[in-house]
């Protein structure tokens, strides 16, 4: 089983504890004050990729399974609403709907075929599946190969209000952000979630409880991969162009790294994870530091010495923070 | 506040030897050559590592436009990337000094008033080598083609090339990216009996498939190799055992006259002996112009305006020759059909290439009726 | 602690085995506090105890798997304390573990012969007694490991043992789940283990079959060993057994 | 000429050696793969970089110490075994204790290290090796061209397949090692030095993937990426032969190596995924994989 | 010692078997594990499958839940022919079962494991829009599973540091959440204490009394006690079925199982 070692059992955070409430909201109004003082692009794409990492983490986390091919599912949903933006002209909204929905398709189809698998098969399943996915985008005439799917316009929300601005689509960004992570965050802790987790732990067992199992992995996995296909039709929407980096392996590598830097299981991690690595990697571009070098040790490290992540550390290092 | 000129390349990809850190070289050269300010200011070179991502690119170039001063972005290699940057450029009108990045798409449909491609185009190398070499009695050709966009592009324009040259296309095969074999395709093009075979591919394709022929036997056998997208690099990278009389199109060789000779063996001493490939000249080029236009034009927040003075500027030097910089931002001169030499010939390291002719600029670059660049309609 | 029979199993010259204030630890949470312990040779001793006072972590302790631990174990006046666990069983201590530790992978066969002999203690047996023995494995022995019974396993997982050479077993329950006529055999087997000279540590919630092969009891209760006697004592400790484990 | 399904003969046949051949990397590759995941648990995603540092090793032998391709085919194994046995040691065995997906994770990081540094130090085109004079040139009969370079490295791929298979089917050693993978510290209580044994299995696999590298150099180009590509297209092939069965490993790597060229002929844009289809039909029929049980 | 003994009341004649099977077989290869077996399981009674290591036992416990497809044979839920459905969905139906060797939620508090079991039959399955307050009605229910197997003061416990003995009971709390019509047992005492299988016994046959029981036990004194109908298995095949008295006083039983067993 892979899970942070002081996993956060779903009995743990079965009540929400007022404090915690109220560093939500403290987190939200930061969030909606944030744009005065940084880059609102920066923001934007580190909400992309912290949305795509906890959508990585709902099936890894909780569901215990490691997918080696998400990036079809955020490089995928990115093409179509790319596509949809720049030649079908439709709204925004449909847009990232129609971005969704081809995750979704895509995540079903992935599903069926990997969730008969377990553990290390279902990751070079996914991996293999994914990568087929690369070559069909890489080959298909609409991606436009190397080049990609570039110069649209982010069009009028609902007809109305204009995304060109930044701050507009800032707001825009982050609500669907926040909506998402609660959404991920209640099915985590719901009857649902609870199933999940007994799955994860012993698959035999959930059968005899006269759970089908398949069908449970199989949710998790469309889920995910709907978040994901979330995360990359927002990114195609802010940067305005979808590329082949989206859809191929090292995409999926990152995110990896993204949610075990950060702390597999938690809401939190995935979202520390994927700032540490967006900023490393933007950090790294002016530096001098060989990029891929300097990842593949910090993956290393990762899994020798910080198995719980950074928000799983703290945990365990700050008892307090983990009030009974 | 200095100006800074922004290198934005690819230091730990598969771009890293054609261009990556030579590229930081030669512009650095550049601004010390024109002597280190603009219009009275301080001229810094800063460097960015996009990873071929475009989304690190453009965070990137939107950072240093936005709040590093950074007047021109230069060299792009990954057409990605350069497309998403220019984008960028185009609404901050920016100046992007492209060299490494070759999508005819830049300069096409994409095009920006403050944009100047200055090498190369996929355009010009499938053009040049398909017109030079039918014009030369090569007038078969089969195609090894990769199988997307890039690779159709460059078998379409090669196509053209060839039909008009009064050559005719015998056949071709497609292969996906990242083939590790081609001896099946090989085999194919040597039984269609072609007078070339073109690679119309990139770079680890290209040298992967020139490996396997010579295993084959296939040039030895008669068959001419093209190689539509080559560099310096890449031949220093196969060696010359298996690049042998291949032909290919390079807008710049660094062994042509005293010139280029007296510039490369500057660049090698800074690079460990490392001959320039015709990006890094290209930068160097057109890192110089663009500060010559720049001080002509005396101001430099607006790129548009720039490449308006640059318009009407000589931008000819030892990398540029006939050289004028178009309205869609292609920046046309001459380029030079050449052959690889044997390992018999090569008196030492980089001694790679000899000029077979030189293909006017108005014949290689893809003419102004041909691009689909809305800049030129008015 | 008592120690009613300290006498005759003394004359029978040095324990075999020695553990004196074993302490042991599963990551932060201690399982064993100061467990002292003594196996003379020749003898079979079994630790008594309810579920989860800490019998198979004490034999986890003593073959080394478990690492983490202190206190002192001489085997053969040696301390084994430091061994990795591949060295205390060439020093001669074989170990049958309580979910018995079959392989998959290899055939009944290729589980039997897989632990390497380890020792010239003079008691292993050659395959065609073990298959004399248990002749349901001589039946079965082409068929991967794990698809035997649950009995058949245990069957296995002893008689692997026997080939090696080892002075000493360490037995983990090995009557759970046995049918009684194996659980017959498998007493039987421990009384010719015994004549061969073999000493045994066995574990055992089956009081009457321990009861009816051992020649000294201790009783364990949360970590700590809180009796020890001989089966002469047996009739007498009947009624403070039956408190402590309910037999 | 005679003609198949449309098709000269000479170029069928021609095909058919070739796939072959791509099949015997294949084969060699998921071998050493499929060992180390049989026996350690790990999928090895660092094996296309071990496969990456035997050519690059035997390329440097020839560069800094003049060492022809013999020497380096059996020196670069030895060198990319060493460092297989070192990671092993220093690193990978902390991870035997945890939950498998940690070693791929480890060696995924440790493929992008390798990776990079290569990229870094030597940069992204790659170096020239060439095959021995002696085995330069092209067998050329009525129904087949094959350079003798080719098959030659057939011929050595299937004597190290077999010889793997047979030290691991056939021998004492070999039923230690898939006793250790199931319960390792049990077979250390029966006295075996399973540490050491996991230390060599895993120098072992890797130096397997190093001499494929060797044998690769006068193929392909010996460049920092060649194994990243290849090894997606490896894990296709194990999962399809069955994830651990050495046997399915190799007849699975020579099988797709064929059904590939084949491809290739018949239908060229598919010849990449056409591994991807075949798992896929493959999973929904066997999901154990064609050579695989499940326990 | 004795233990609550339940009266035996014979089945009525002609009442339907809650589970029955004809003909079940199953081979692995070519071996046979499994071979014409007929079985009834009645509502209220106690059934026992005992018979020597290997005999299919656990076998036909895995053909009568489906978790191995049998070869030959027609499994019947009451009404229902259940030969050709998925294990889950025979549990939905009713029958659960536990394993031989213990299956719990290691990770996984005591109290969750035992909720997770009651999350179906309550409806709460699938509800990923809910949040976790909705399972707490399940709890007290939970708790009182927990005591009845003498769990209630662990309930917060991870199962996985369970010692073996505890994660057997554990097993058993699970199962019963399921408030089965049909409760099959795989050696339910194996590895308990002597005072804890008193306990689990008369546990067992208090349940039995609302459901049709089906158990593979070793512990021939519990099956003497509680059993009602014993079927011994030997190589696969019945070698015959009746009460414990019957059984017990057949000479190949006595052979072929229970051994000379001495009564002390
Ligand atoms: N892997 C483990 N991690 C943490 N705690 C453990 C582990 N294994 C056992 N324990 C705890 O250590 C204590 C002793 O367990 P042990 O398995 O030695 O008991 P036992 O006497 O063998 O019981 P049983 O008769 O049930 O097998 C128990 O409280 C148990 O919960
Ligand atoms: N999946 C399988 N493949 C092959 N043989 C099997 C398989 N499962 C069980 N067997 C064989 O079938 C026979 C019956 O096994 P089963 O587990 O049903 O016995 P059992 O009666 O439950 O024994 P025990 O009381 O020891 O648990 C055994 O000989 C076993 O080896
Ligand atoms: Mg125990
Ligand atoms: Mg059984």
């Amino acid at each position: 089983m892979i899970v942070a070692e002081d996993y956060e059992t779903v009995a743990d955070s079965r009540r929400s504890h007022p404090a915690q409430r109220v560093l939500v909201l403290a987190l939200i109004g930061v969030l909606l004050l944030l744009p005065l003082w940084v880059y609102p692009v920066l923001l934007m794409k580190l909400m992309c990729f912290a949305l795509f990492a906890s959508a990585f983490n709902l099936l890894l986390g909780y569901g215990g399974l490691l997918s080696f091919g998400h990036a079809a599912f955020f490089g995928g949903a990115a093409y179509v609403t790319a596509h949809a933006l720049k030649v079908w002209e439709i709204n925004p909204e449909f847009a990232i709907l129609t971005g969704v929905g081809a995750a979704l398709g895509l995540g079903l189809v992935i599903g069926l075929l990997a969730v008969r698998r377990q553990g290390i098969y279902f990751a070079m399943v996914t991996l293999a599946l994914s990568q087929m996915f690369y070559f069909f985008c890489l080959q298909a005439p609409f991606t436009h190969g190397e080049d990609g799917i570039q110069g649209f316009s982010r069009g009028k929300l609902f007809g109305i209000v204009d995304l060109a601005d930044s701050t507009t689509l800032y707001y825009f960004v982050a609500a669907m952000f926040v909506a998402s992570l609660f959404a991920i965050w209640r099915i985590v802790h719901s009857p649902f979630g609870m199933i999940l987790q007994a799955v994860r732990e012993n698959e035999q067992r959930a059968i005899s409880l006269g759970y089908s199992v398949q069908r449970y992995k199989l949710g998790a996995f469309v889920m995910s991969a709907g978040f994901a296909g979330l995360a990359g039709s927002l990114k195609a929407l802010l940067f305005q162009f979808a590329t082949l980096t989206d859809v191929n392996w090292h995409m999926s590598g990152e995110v990896i790294l993204m949610t075990l830097l950060g702390g597999i299981g938690s809401i939190a991690g995935p979202i520390v994870g994927a700032g540490l690595v967006v900023t490393l990697q933007n950090h790294l571009a002016t530096s001098g530091f060989p990029v891929t070098t300097v990842l593949g040790a910090t993956f290393i490290v990762c899994v020798l010495l910080f198995r719980r992540g950074i928000v799983g550390e703290l945990r365990h290092r700050l008892p307090a923070w983990r009030r009974k | 506040e200095p100006y800074r000129l922004g290198v934005l390349t690819d230091m730990s990809g598969m771009n890293f030897d054609l261009s990556g850190k030579g590229s930081e070289v030669a512009a650095r050269m550049a601004v010390e050559d024109f002597g280190g300010t603009l219009l009275g200011e301080d001229v810094e070179v800063i460097v960015g590592d996009h990873q071929n991502k475009p989304d690190v690119g453009s965070t990137l170039a939107r950072r240093w436009i936005d709040e590093e001063n950074v007047v021109a972005i230069v060299d792009l290699p990954t057409s990605s990337v350069a497309l998403a940057v220019q984008e960028i450029t185009r609404q901050s009108d920016t100046a992007l000094l492209i060299s490494t990045g070759g999508s005819s798409e830049l300069t096409g449909a994409s095009c920006s008033p403050s944009t100047a491609q200055w090498t190369w185009d996929t355009y010009a190398l499938a053009n040049g080598t398909g017109r030079a070499m039918t014009l030369e009695g090569d007038k078969n050709w089969f195609f090894l083609t990769v199988d997307y966009t890039f690779g159709h592009a460059l078998e379409a324009d090669t196509t053209a090339a060839v039909e008009a040259a009064g050559g005719s296309i015998v056949g071709k095969v497609t292969h996906p990216r990242e083939t590790s074999d081609f001896s099946s395709y090989l085999l194919q093009a040597q039984a269609s009996g072609a007078d070339v075979i073109a690679l119309a591919n990139s770079s680890g394709d290209t040298m992967t498939a020139l490996k396997q022929a010579e295993e084959f036997g296939i040039t030895a056998a008669g068959q001419d190799i093209a190689g539509m997208l080559l560099f310096l690099t890449d031949v220093h990278g196969v060696g010359l055992e298996i690049a042998q009389n291949l032909t290919l199109t390079t807008a710049f060789y660094w062994d042509m006259d005293d010139d280029t000779r007296a510039w490369s063996q500057r660049f090698a001493e800074r690079m460990d002996g490392k001959m320039p490939t015709m990006v890094h000249a290209g930068v160097y080029s057109a890192v110089l112009n663009y500060l010559k236009a720049a001080e002509a034009s005396g101001q430099a927040t607006s790129g548009s305006q720039v490449m308006e003075t640059m318009r009407g500027m000589d931008i000819d030097d030892f990398f540029n020759r006939n050289a004028y910089l178009r309205k869609d931002g292609r920046v046309v001169h001459d380029m030079y059909l050449v052959q690889v030499k044997t390992p018999e010939e090569s008196k030492g390291p980089w001694d790679y290439y000899k000029v077979l002719r030189t293909i006017p600029g108005d014949e290689a670059f893809r003419s102004v009726e041909q691009s689909a660049c809305p800049l030129l309609d008015d | 602690m008592t120690d009613g029979s300290a006498t005759p199993r003394e004359a029978r010259g040095p324990a075999q085995l020695r553990v004196r204030g074993l302490e042991a630890w599963y990551g932060e949470s201690q399982a064993l506090y100061g467990v002292d312990l003594d196996v003379y040779p020749g003898e079979t001793v079994t630790l008594l105890g309810r579920n989860g006072v800490g019998k198979t972590t004490t034999l986890r302790s003593l073959m080394g798997i478990l690492r983490k631990r202190s206190g002192e174990i001489d085997f053969d006046q040696r301390s084994i304390l430091r061994l990795a666990p591949h060295r205390v069983a060439h020093a001669g201590m074989g170990f049958v573990p309580e979910e018995r530790g079959i392989f998959a992978s290899l055939t009944v066969e290729e589980n039997l012969l897989l632990p390497p002999k380890v020792a010239n203690s003079g008691m292993e047996m050659s395959l065609d007694e073990i298959y004399t023995l248990f002749p349901n494995l001589l039946e079965r022995r082409h068929s991967p490991g794990t698809k035997l019974s649950g009995g058949e396993q245990q069957m296995l997982a002893i008689a692997r043992i026997l080939r090696t050479g080892v002075s000493m077993i360490l037995l983990d329950e090995p009557t759970e789940g046995l049918a009684p006529v194996i659980v017959n055999r498998i007493g039987e087997m421990l009384t010719a283990l015994k004549a061969h000279g073999l000493s045994i540590l066995l574990v055992e919630q089956n009081f009457r079959f321990a009861a009816r092969n051992a020649d000294h009891f201790y009783v364990m209760d949360h970590g700590v060993m809180i009796d020890s006697f001989a089966v002469a004592e047996l009739p007498a400790k009947r009624e403070a057994l039956n408190t402590a484990l309910g037999v | 000429m005679t003609m198949i399904l449309g098709m000269p003969l000479p170029v069928l046949t021609g095909q058919l050696l070739i796939g072959l051949i791509n099949g015997s990397f294949y084969a060699l590759l998921s071998l050493g793969l499929a060992v180390i995941f049989g026996l350690l648990r790990v999928v090895n995603f660092a094996h296309g970089a071990f496969y990456m540092l035997g050519a690059f090793t035997a390329w440097m032998l020839g560069q800094y110490l003049g060492i022809g391709f013999w020497g380096a085919l059996l020196l670069a194994p030895l060198i990319v075994g060493l460092v297989g046995a070192v990671v092993e040691r220093t690193m990978l065995r902390r991870l035997y204790d945890l939950d498998h997906l940690y070693g791929l994770l480890f060696t995924f990081g440790l493929a992008l290290l390798l990776e990079g540094l290569f990229q870094h130090v030597y940069g992204a085109s790659g170096k020239p090796f060439s095959a021995p004079e002696a085995m330069k040139g092209v067998v050329r009969t009525d129904f087949v061209t094959v350079p003798i370079y080719r098959g030659w490295v057939v011929i050595a791929s299937l004597v190290l397949c077999l010889g793997t298979w047979a030290l691991i089917e056939k021998t004492k050693i070999g039923a230690y090692l898939r006793a250790a993978t199931e319960d390792a510290t049990l077979v250390q209580a029966f006295g075996v030095n399973v540490p050491l044994l996991l230390t060599l299995t895993y120098a072992f696999g890797c130096a397997l993937a190093g001499i494929a590298g060797v044998l690769a150099a006068p193929v392909f180009q010996v460049s920092p990426t060649m194994g990243s590509n290849l090894i997606i297209i490896i894990f296709a092939v194990v999962v399809v032969g069955g994830m651990g069965s050495i046997l399915g490993a190799i007849a699975t790597g020579y099988l797709l190596g064929i059904v590939e060229g084949l491809t290739k002929v018949f239908y060229p844009e598919a010849a990449n995924i056409a591994i991807f289809i075949i798992m896929a039909v493959v999973l929904m029929l066997r999901p154990a994989g064609l050579f695989g049980k499940e326990y | 010692m004795t233990l609550a003994t339940v009266p035996a009341q014979h089945a009525p004649a002609g009442s339907r078997a809650a589970l029955s099977a004809r003909g079940l077989s199953k081979s692995f290869g070519n071996f046979q594990a499994v071979n014409d077996v007929d079985i009834d399981v009645h509502h209220g009674r106690i059934h026992a499958l005992i018979g020597p290591n290997g005999a299919g036992k656990s076998t036909v416990f895995n053909l009568l839940t489906k978790f191995l497809q049998p070869t030959a044979g027609k499994i019947m839920l009451g009404e229902t022919d259940i030969t050709r459905m998925d294990p889950a969905h025979i549990a939905r139906l009713g029958v659960a079962r536990s394993f031989q060797i213990s299956a719990t939620f290691g990770d996984m508090s005591l109290v969750d494991n035992v909720c997770v079991a009651l999350q179906r039959p309550n409806g709460l399955a699938v509800q990923f829009w809910r949040p976790l307050g909705s399972l707490s009605r399940l709890r007290p229910r939970a708790m009182e599973l927990l005591g009845r197997v003498g769990l209630a003061d662990m309930a917060a416990r991870r199962a996985a540091d369970l010692s073996y003995g505890r994660k057997r009971a554990l097993e058993i709390a699970t199962t019963l959440a399921l408030d089965p019509k049909v409760l099959l047992l795989d050696e339910p005492l194996a590895g308990m204490g002597q005072e804890d299988v008193e306990t689990m016994a008369g546990l067992i046959a208090d349940v039995a009394r609302d459901c049709a029981l089906l158990m593979v036990e070793h512990n021939i004194k519990v099956v003497a006690d509680i059993g009602h109908d014993i079927t011994v298995l030997q190589r696969g095949e019945i070698l015959t079925q009746g009460s414990y008295a019957e059984v017990s006083a057949d000479p190949r039983v006595r052979e072929a199982y229970m051994g000379a067993e001495d009564d002390d």
